[in-house]
């Protein structure tokens, strides 16, 4: 199972103490959480909404990734969950640059709406709050850590996602600040983007790039799924000496981890951001709270896992989530 | 109007020939049109007893008109190209590509709405004028050539966006995009009399694409010329249709539809961004085919278009609601699409086994009459 | 040998060989490492099945938009069966093949039967498939089968040719071989090139039509164990990719999309050049956009160098041929 | 000895008895003829005899055993070839591949090529024809295609052999290259079914004759000798059949040219064409299958450069460009030979097939084509050709092939040229349609168009031509004036076709 992450047992431990402001009647909030398409990032979100359900009593929840990546789709399946009597979204935006045209939509029929694991693009968020991970800081500590493990010198390279994404765009810039920092004692070489379409083009990719440049390079820094897991891969059956740093926890990762193959990976922190965002989101359908200033941004963690903290980097996230809830509290203003 | 032909040489041609009678009308019932829009409006009944919410007006009905609109000017762009015959696979591309220019103009030159649209139109109408030269003079598959330009601009548009945004997308909103977005006909008042509120105004952008291509088809030389040309291009040729031409013009008018249709994603979603378009090409293609225009070109159906284009929309609405989930979701669109087309098989069989008993002669075997035959 | 001489293999073969000596030249030589080399053709395996999968319907006057997902679902369930329900790995191939051929097959069916065009019911089948994947894997990525396939997968003969490219190579000679010197081959050409003297002449162009659906399908059946045993793990995306390059293959080829063709070999050689371009945008850090923007150029000036040719070959067509309906085949 | 009958045939289409009780019976060492007009079912009672249909009633017999063919297959195997209407080669493949299609012969399970070779040229042999097995088919002339597809007949060992229509596209020569085969393979004891619209071979080779009528054998097997043409007409005709009786028409001479060619040369081959016609003139272009008169009148229309000398119209020398400037600024027409592929749109209404001519005087605002005016337009001509129709929205394709090459040369009447060079225009067509064409184009010519013929078929030209221009390998050869007698005439032609080197008249 790929799911390796806390779980939601565990996670239910965590919120148990509900955070600093205690909802009081969740009954009246349906809470939907709807990702961009599938993918297995949001895989603990389907397990914490049942958790949010449980934890605070909500009248329903729904976890509903059919949008496919299409932000056309996303809003029909968002507007359908709407008709169907859900209040309260939790909405990871396919698209950056649009979604704040859907949550402006969602606030005007009087919906609470909280932006998940990716912030709009621009300097604006009409939804009540974004929880997100800081793509930018999240890449750049990659890159950090991409860095240290080859000893602080030699090129690197940056294998991403799709190119006119503006998150893809975060995340370049975060790996070229962390190689900045060096000052030119590590240089990156072309960022290779657009390879997170399938696992086959990035494992071909990946294969090109080794072959062609392997000897000249000492560490790949992965901020996309498919990179990540044929980056792995494509590194250890060339028996090159390169350093890789992967992106999330999927089991596969994990593993490599583990053996050794993967030198770090960053995690975020999607039940984090499940389970805080529903309670925020419970709160402010539930007219209990407000937000003092709508639209503010907060970063849900990213975490640097390495083979030392393999097996406790869960509860530095489980911290984290707790520390978020008491975060968001200040930003409130309740009843 | 004088007759070349002389009365007795008239006489003489008139033999005592049996008329030739065409097959018989098909009855009501095997008209696909007639089908279709009957299943459009039995499955919109079955979803709606099943979940209410199906008539929601403002959450349900209005994005669902929304899409119909968008994706039959999809369809009507695949159909200008369907009715010579040809296919145009690059229909979603030249939408990022007009809507790339139309971004262009908003955020660098600072345009309005409407003349941003226009060069827009300029931008699709100009690129599908390209893929039809190219077709026209090199006497290559529409298919092959369209496939190559869906490429070409594939690698192109992303680094043009790279190179110009900072954020991948044009985010800058001419005045009236937001309004053109939610606003439906009870914003538009006669009088008293105001609009139905389920009625999103970006539709009237499809009713205006339907009436110009329906007149266009209907009652023009250049839609006859158009047709003949899908039926027969040698004919067509020898009859002095300036074929070329039409060809250039049939793909000329899928650019600027495409470009239209882009238009609409764009305002309906919110920005101009490089992936306007990607998810055009299947319906672009069912709704025509679905609704009765011929792949092989000659026969085109605009109520057809909206129908089959009306008919997979509610199919995936309904599912939606339904809470048909991703594990299901595809699976139950396919099969139904299938169930449609089939059925559809089923009663053109029904009316030529009723046509049997009649004493009219056949209709001619189709272009590929190998598979016609008896076995 | 002649007509060879003149023919789109002949000038294929000269632009790959002249690419890939400009490419050894820009690497300086580090191309031709035993290395460089199994990269190379480690990932032109895939593409070659796949390029072949879609030719041998082209030869029928059909096409097959299907291509990725029957490749996709079969990989998957190969991957589920043996990750998850420990079935043993020939059993698991032999009925993710068999997945596959029936998926064809079914297309076949389907196509004779309600005599929907070809185009439409493989986009159907296609929506149905991804839907089957899906529910499959779900958002995993499969990787926990036996260690020897993912080796062979990797190994490579003599550490310069990988055996799943000689796996790809042998599916190609058996199918050259099947089409032109066998009776169905025979036959299948005979269905796309004159559909009706074919009929005359005895031969069911349904069952044409089914065979090379069913022989689609059972190629990209081969394509997916292939998949499954070079890639680090099976999952949804398995197949995303196959639906451009499967027609840019066989048209750069030099297939009609009329039917009666059948091009293995220059197939072959346009898989070889698409992965050419692939390896040069490696090698000069190019973004992969100039990939796409770079096959474009070269399916459509190989087409219309192509047409040129034939122009020139047959100065007598007067009137410009029709620009036949592809999809036709059955309407 | 009777070697094969089919008795009491019924097909069925939806909406047609293609067949109603028709009888057959073929003898060996014998020719038997199959008469009929077009849609009598001449080609549906050869598919039903070859598997192709399955009968809905009736009996075919094989040395009086019953059979049931399920499938070409089966009646190939059981000894009958078949030479279809429909051209019937496969383009990619070679010629031995082509006459061997039915039974490619296998080696170990692989088709082996050599025996495919030395069988085809077996067979290529025993028609004496000299051509490569390994050729590929596009490769042939139309003439050889046909004699490849006999050669494919007869390759399945067949004891009988059915022709339809085999010199409906092949020139007099030619055919008479075919009748000595067909002689030979009569007297090999096969019996053989011929099909054709002319009556002239028909008499020529043919021993026996049935004659279909509307579906129904009106006579089954009588002895040819017996019968006179006229009888034979009147049978398929179902009355008394009038001889054509053309009205005196005469050119006037003093009339100069209205198209003039001058030393014209051509992309494709063509060589110092002199030719003019006058109006009310009908001139004919005779010559063999692909001596390039097609080409020229292709050319003419701008279809092909035209490299050298020059084409004068009214007295004026132009460059035509297209199809549409020949109709516009020229008032030339073409009626072209290939009716179903370049003369008609079989999937459009009647109404469109003939105002594709028209609509740009037609229209109106914005291209707007009133659609009133259209159909009164087209329903004029409609009458006055005798174009027997249903309705004007009727689609083309539903009509015969007669009705549908009036169509085709409707839409040029209706466009008013005042040049129209006609091409074949009566290939496949029966007797009573062609002599209401005869009488047609006659007409036309007596209204003062000038028409130029082109024709294979010899008594077609003499019956209409006022002079006969004679093309070879891209020349002319020679020009006659039309006396209008057969024997004479015809002898004269051909020694033209034959003559070596150019002659002038
Ligand atoms: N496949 C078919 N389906 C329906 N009707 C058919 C079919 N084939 C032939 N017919 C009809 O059957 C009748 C006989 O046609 P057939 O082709 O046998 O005539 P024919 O005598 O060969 O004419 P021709 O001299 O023009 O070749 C016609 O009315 C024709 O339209
Ligand atoms: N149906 C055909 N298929 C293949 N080749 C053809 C065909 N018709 C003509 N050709 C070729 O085209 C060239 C010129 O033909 P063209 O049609 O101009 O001759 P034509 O004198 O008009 O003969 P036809 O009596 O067939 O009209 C020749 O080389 C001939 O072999
Ligand atoms: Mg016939
Ligand atoms: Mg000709």
């Amino acid at each position: 199972d790929s799911t390796s992450d806390g779980g939601p047992k565990d996670d239910a431990s965590t919120g148990s103490s509900s955070g600093p402001v205690t909802l009081k009647d969740g009954s009246q909030v349906k809470l939907a959480l709807i990702p961009g398409g599938a993918h297995p990032y949001f895989q603990p979100w389907k397990a914490t909404a049942e958790v949010d359900k449980a934890d605070f009593k909500l009248g329903d929840v729904t976890f509903n990734e059919t949008g496919e990546w299409d932000q056309g789709k996303q809003n029909n399946v968002i507007n359908s969950l709407a008709a169907q009597g859900y209040n309260a979204f939790g909405i990871f935006g396919v698209s950056p640059t649009d979604i704040n045209s859907t949550f402006e939509d969602l606030k005007a029929k009087g919906f609470a709406v909280g932006s998940l694991a990716s912030c709009p693009a621009g300097d604006t968020n009409s939804a009540d709050f974004c929880l997100s991970t800081d793509v930018e800081a999240a890449a750049y500590k990659a890159a950090k850590a991409t860095i240290e493990a080859i000893g602080g010198e030699g090129a690197i390279v940056h294998l991403t996602g799709n190119n006119v994404d503006s998150n893809t765009q975060r995340r370049i810039a975060g790996v070229k600040k962390a190689v900045a920092e060096t000052n030119g004692k590590v240089t990156e070489l072309p960022v290779i983007t657009d390879i997170d379409k399938d696992l086959s083009t990035a494992q071909k990719a990946v294969a090109d790039l080794l072959a062609s440049k392997g000897k000249d390079i000492k560490g790949i820094v992965t901020t996309a799924y498919n990179p990540a897991v044929a980056a792995a891969d494509g590194v250890a059956s060339s028996k090159l000496p390169i350093k890789v740093v992967a992106i999330d926890d999927d089991a596969k990762i994990l593993s490599g981890i583990k053996s050794g193959g993967v030198a770090a990976t960053v995690t975020q922190n999607p039940v984090g951001q499940a389970y805080v965002g529903g309670w925020l989101l419970a709160l402010l359908q539930s007219k209990q709270c407000t937000m003092k200033t709508p639209g503010v941004v907060v970063d849900s963690g990213s975490f640097v896992v390495t083979k030392d903290n393999v097996d406790t980097y869960d509860d530095e996230r489980k911290a984290k989530t707790k520390e978020l809830e008491t975060e968001f509290a200040k930003q409130l203003s309740c009843q | 109007m004088s007759a070349p032909v002389s009365s007795t040489a008239t006489e003489a041609l008139r033999e005592d020939t049996p008329v030739e009678k065409p097959p018989r009308g098909t009855p009501w019932w095997a008209n696909q049109r007639v089908g279709l829009l009957l299943l459009v409006v039995l499955l919109s009944a079955l979803f709606g007893v099943l979940r209410p919410a199906f008539f929601n007006q403002q959450l349900v009905v209005f994005p669902l008109l929304r899409d119909i609109a968008m994706f039959t000017v999809v369809g009507l762009a695949q159909l200008c190209v369907l009715s010579i015959g040809h296919m145009n696979l690059a229909v979603g591309r030249m939408a990022a590509f007009s809507m790339m220019i139309t971004g262009i103009s908003y955020d660098l030159w600072h345009f309005t709405l409407y003349s941003g649209l226009l060069v827009g139109l300029v931008a699709g109408t100009a690129i599908g004028a390209l893929a039809g030269w190219v077709i026209a003079r090199t006497g290559v598959n529409s298919f092959v050539v369209t496939l190559a330009l869906d490429f070409l601009l594939l690698g192109m548009i992303p680094l043009v966006y790279t190179s110009l945004t900072e954020n991948a997308a044009f985010v800058t909103k001419p005045p009236g995009m937001r309004e053109l977005r939610n606003f439906s006909l009870a914003d538009v008042c006669i009088g008293n009399v105001c609009g139905s509120p389920a009625v999103p105004q970006l539709a009237i952008f499809a009713v205006i694409a339907m009436a110009v291509v329906g007149w266009i088809y209907a009652r023009t030389r250049l839609g006859r010329e158009l047709l003949m040309t899908g039926s027969s291009v040698r004919a067509a040729e020898l009859s002095g249709i300036p074929t070329a031409r039409r060809v250039i013009i049939a793909h000329a008018m899928s650019g600027c539809l495409a470009a239209l249709a882009g238009f609409m994603l764009a305002v309906s979603t919110g920005s101009i961004k490089a992936t306007i378009g990607e998810e055009f090409m299947l319906p672009s293609f069912l709704g025509p085919i679905l609704g009765g225009t011929l792949l092989a070109g000659g026969f085109v159906s605009i109520w057809g278009t909206l129908l089959g284009t009306a008919l997979t929309t509610v199919i995936r609405k309904g599912l939606d609601l339904l809470g048909v989930g991703l594990e299901s979701l595809n699976i139950y669109l396919g099969l139904i699409l299938l169930a449609a087309l089939s059925t559809d098989r089923i009663r053109t069989l029904l009316s030529d086994r009723q046509a049997v008993a009649s004493s009219s002669p056949p209709p001619p075997p189709k272009a590929a009459g190998s598979q016609e035959g008896e076995r | 040998m002649k007509r060879f001489v003149r023919s789109t293999e002949m000038t294929l073969l000269v632009i790959g060989l002249v690419f890939f000596v400009g490419l050894v030249i820009a690497s300086g030589g580090d191309l031709l490492a035993a290395n460089s080399i199994r990269v190379l053709l480690q990932f032109l395996a895939v593409p070659v099945l796949i390029g072949l999968a879609q030719m041998v319907v082209l030869a029928v006057g059909q096409l097959n938009l299907a291509v990725g997902a029957i490749g996709g679902f079969a990989a998957a369930a190969m991957g589920v069966l043996m990750a998850d329900h420990g079935v043993p790995v020939p059993l698991a191939l032999l009925i993710g093949f068999l997945l596959a051929g029936a998926a064809g097959l079914l297309n076949g069916v389907l196509v004779v039967l309600t005599r929907i065009n070809g185009f439409i019911v493989t986009l159907a089948t296609m929506t149905i498939l991804l839907g089957v994947q899906y529910r499959l894997v779900g958002t995993r990525t499969v990787d926990a089968y036996p260690q020897g396939l993912k080796t062979f997968g990797s190994a490579a003969l003599f550490g310069v040719v990988p055996w799943i490219f000689v796996v790809a190579l042998i599916v190609a000679a058996l199918l050259a071989l099947l089409l032109k010197r066998t009776v169905p081959g025979r036959q299948l050409l005979a269905s796309g090139g004159n559909p009706i003297a074919a009929r005359l002449s005895g031969i069911s162009n349904d069952r044409s039509v089914i065979v090379a659906h069913a022989l689609s399908g059972a190629i990209l059946g081969v394509a997916a164990i292939l998949t499954v045993a070079s890639s680090p793990g099976v999952n949804k995306s398995i197949g995303g990719d196959w639906l451009l390059p499967s027609f840019a293959a066989p048209i750069i080829g030099g297939a009609l999309l009329t039917g009666g063709s059948a091009v293995v070999l220059g197939t072959v050689l346009a898989a070889f050049i698409v992965r050419f371009v692939d390896t040069a945008r490696a090698e000069f850090s190019l973004e992969p956009s100039w990939v796409n923007f770079v096959v474009g150029a070269v399916v459509l000036g190989s087409v219309v160098l192509g047409q040129v040719r034939a122009r020139r070959q047959e100065r007598r067509a007067v009137v410009k041929a029709p620009d036949a309906a592809v999809a036709g085949g059955v309407s | 000895m009777t070697l094969f009958e089919a008795s009491e045939i019924v097909k069925v289409f939806p909406g047609v008895r293609a067949l109603d009780g028709v009888t057959l019976t073929l003898e060996a060492g014998s020719v038997h003829a199959l008469l009929g007009e077009n849609g009598a079912g001449k080609s549906t009672l050869i598919k039903v005899i070859t598997g192709l249909y399955r009968p809905d009633g009736g009996r075919l017999l094989m040395d009086g055993r019953e059979m049931s063919f399920g499938s070409p297959h089966e009646s190939a195997a059981a000894g009958i070839g078949v030479v279809h209407q429909e051209r019937n080669l496969i383009p990619g493949f070679t010629v031995g591949e082509n006459i061997l299609l039915q039974k490619l012969p296998t080696s170990r399970g692989l088709v082996d090529r050599a025996a495919i070779r030395s069988e085809a040229a077996r067979w290529l042999a025993e028609l004496e024809l000299d051509i490569d097995p390994d050729q590929p088919v596009t490769e042939l002339s139309v003439a050889q295609a046909q004699l490849v597809e006999i050669a494919k007949a007869l390759s399945v060992e067949s004891r009988v052999l059915l022709l339809d229509e085999p010199t409906a596209s092949i020139t007099p020569n030619e055919a008479a290259l075919l009748f000595r085969v067909v002689e030979k393979l009569k007297d090999d004891g096969r019996a053989i079914l011929f099909v054709s619209h002319k009556l002239e071979e028909v008499f020529q080779i043919c021993d026996t004759v049935t004659v279909l009528r509307d579906g129904a054998s009106v006579l089954s097997g009588g002895a040819l000798a017996d019968l006179t043409r006229d009888e034979v007409v009147d049978l398929m005709v179902g009355r008394v059949h009038e001889a054509l009786s053309l009205p005196e028409r005469a050119v006037d001479t003093a009339v100069p040219p209205i198209l003039e060619l001058r030393g014209v040369g051509t992309a494709s081959g063509h060589a110092d064409v002199d030719l003019s016609v006058r109006p009310g003139e009908i001139v004919g272009l005779y010559g063999l299958v692909g001596a390039g008169r097609s080409e020229l009148a292709k050319a003419l229309l701008g279809l092909d450069r035209i490299t050298a000398g020059e084409v004068r119209v009214r007295g004026e020398a132009v460059k035509i460009r297209t199809v549409r400037d020949a109709l516009r600024n020229h008032k030339i027409g073409y009626v072209t030979e290939n009716r179903k592929e370049e003369g008609v749109f079989l999937e459009q209404p009647i109404t469109r097939n003939i105002a594709v001519t028209i609509w740009d005087r037609l229209r109106k605002v914005l291209g707007y084509v009133p659609a009133k005016v259209e159909t009164a337009m087209v329903t004029s001509y409609v009458e006055q050709l005798g174009i027997r129709i249903a309705s004007p929205s009727q689609l083309a394709g539903t009509l015969s092939g007669g009705n549908q090459q009036k169509i085709s040369l409707a839409k040029w009447l209706a466009a008013q040229t005042e040049i129209l060079i006609i091409d074949e225009p009566t290939v496949g067509i029966d007797v009573r349609t062609k002599d209401a064409f005869h009488t047609l184009i006659w007409d036309l010519a007596a209204n003062g168009l000038a028409i130029l013929l082109i024709t294979s078929d010899l008594p077609e030209m003499i019956t209409l031509a006022d002079r006969v221009v004679v093309m070879r390998d891209h020349r002319i050869r020679g020009e006659l004036p039309n006396n209008h007698d057969y024997d004479q005439m015809s002898q004269q032609v051909i020694r033209l076709i034959h003559a070596e080197g150019t002659t002038a008249a």
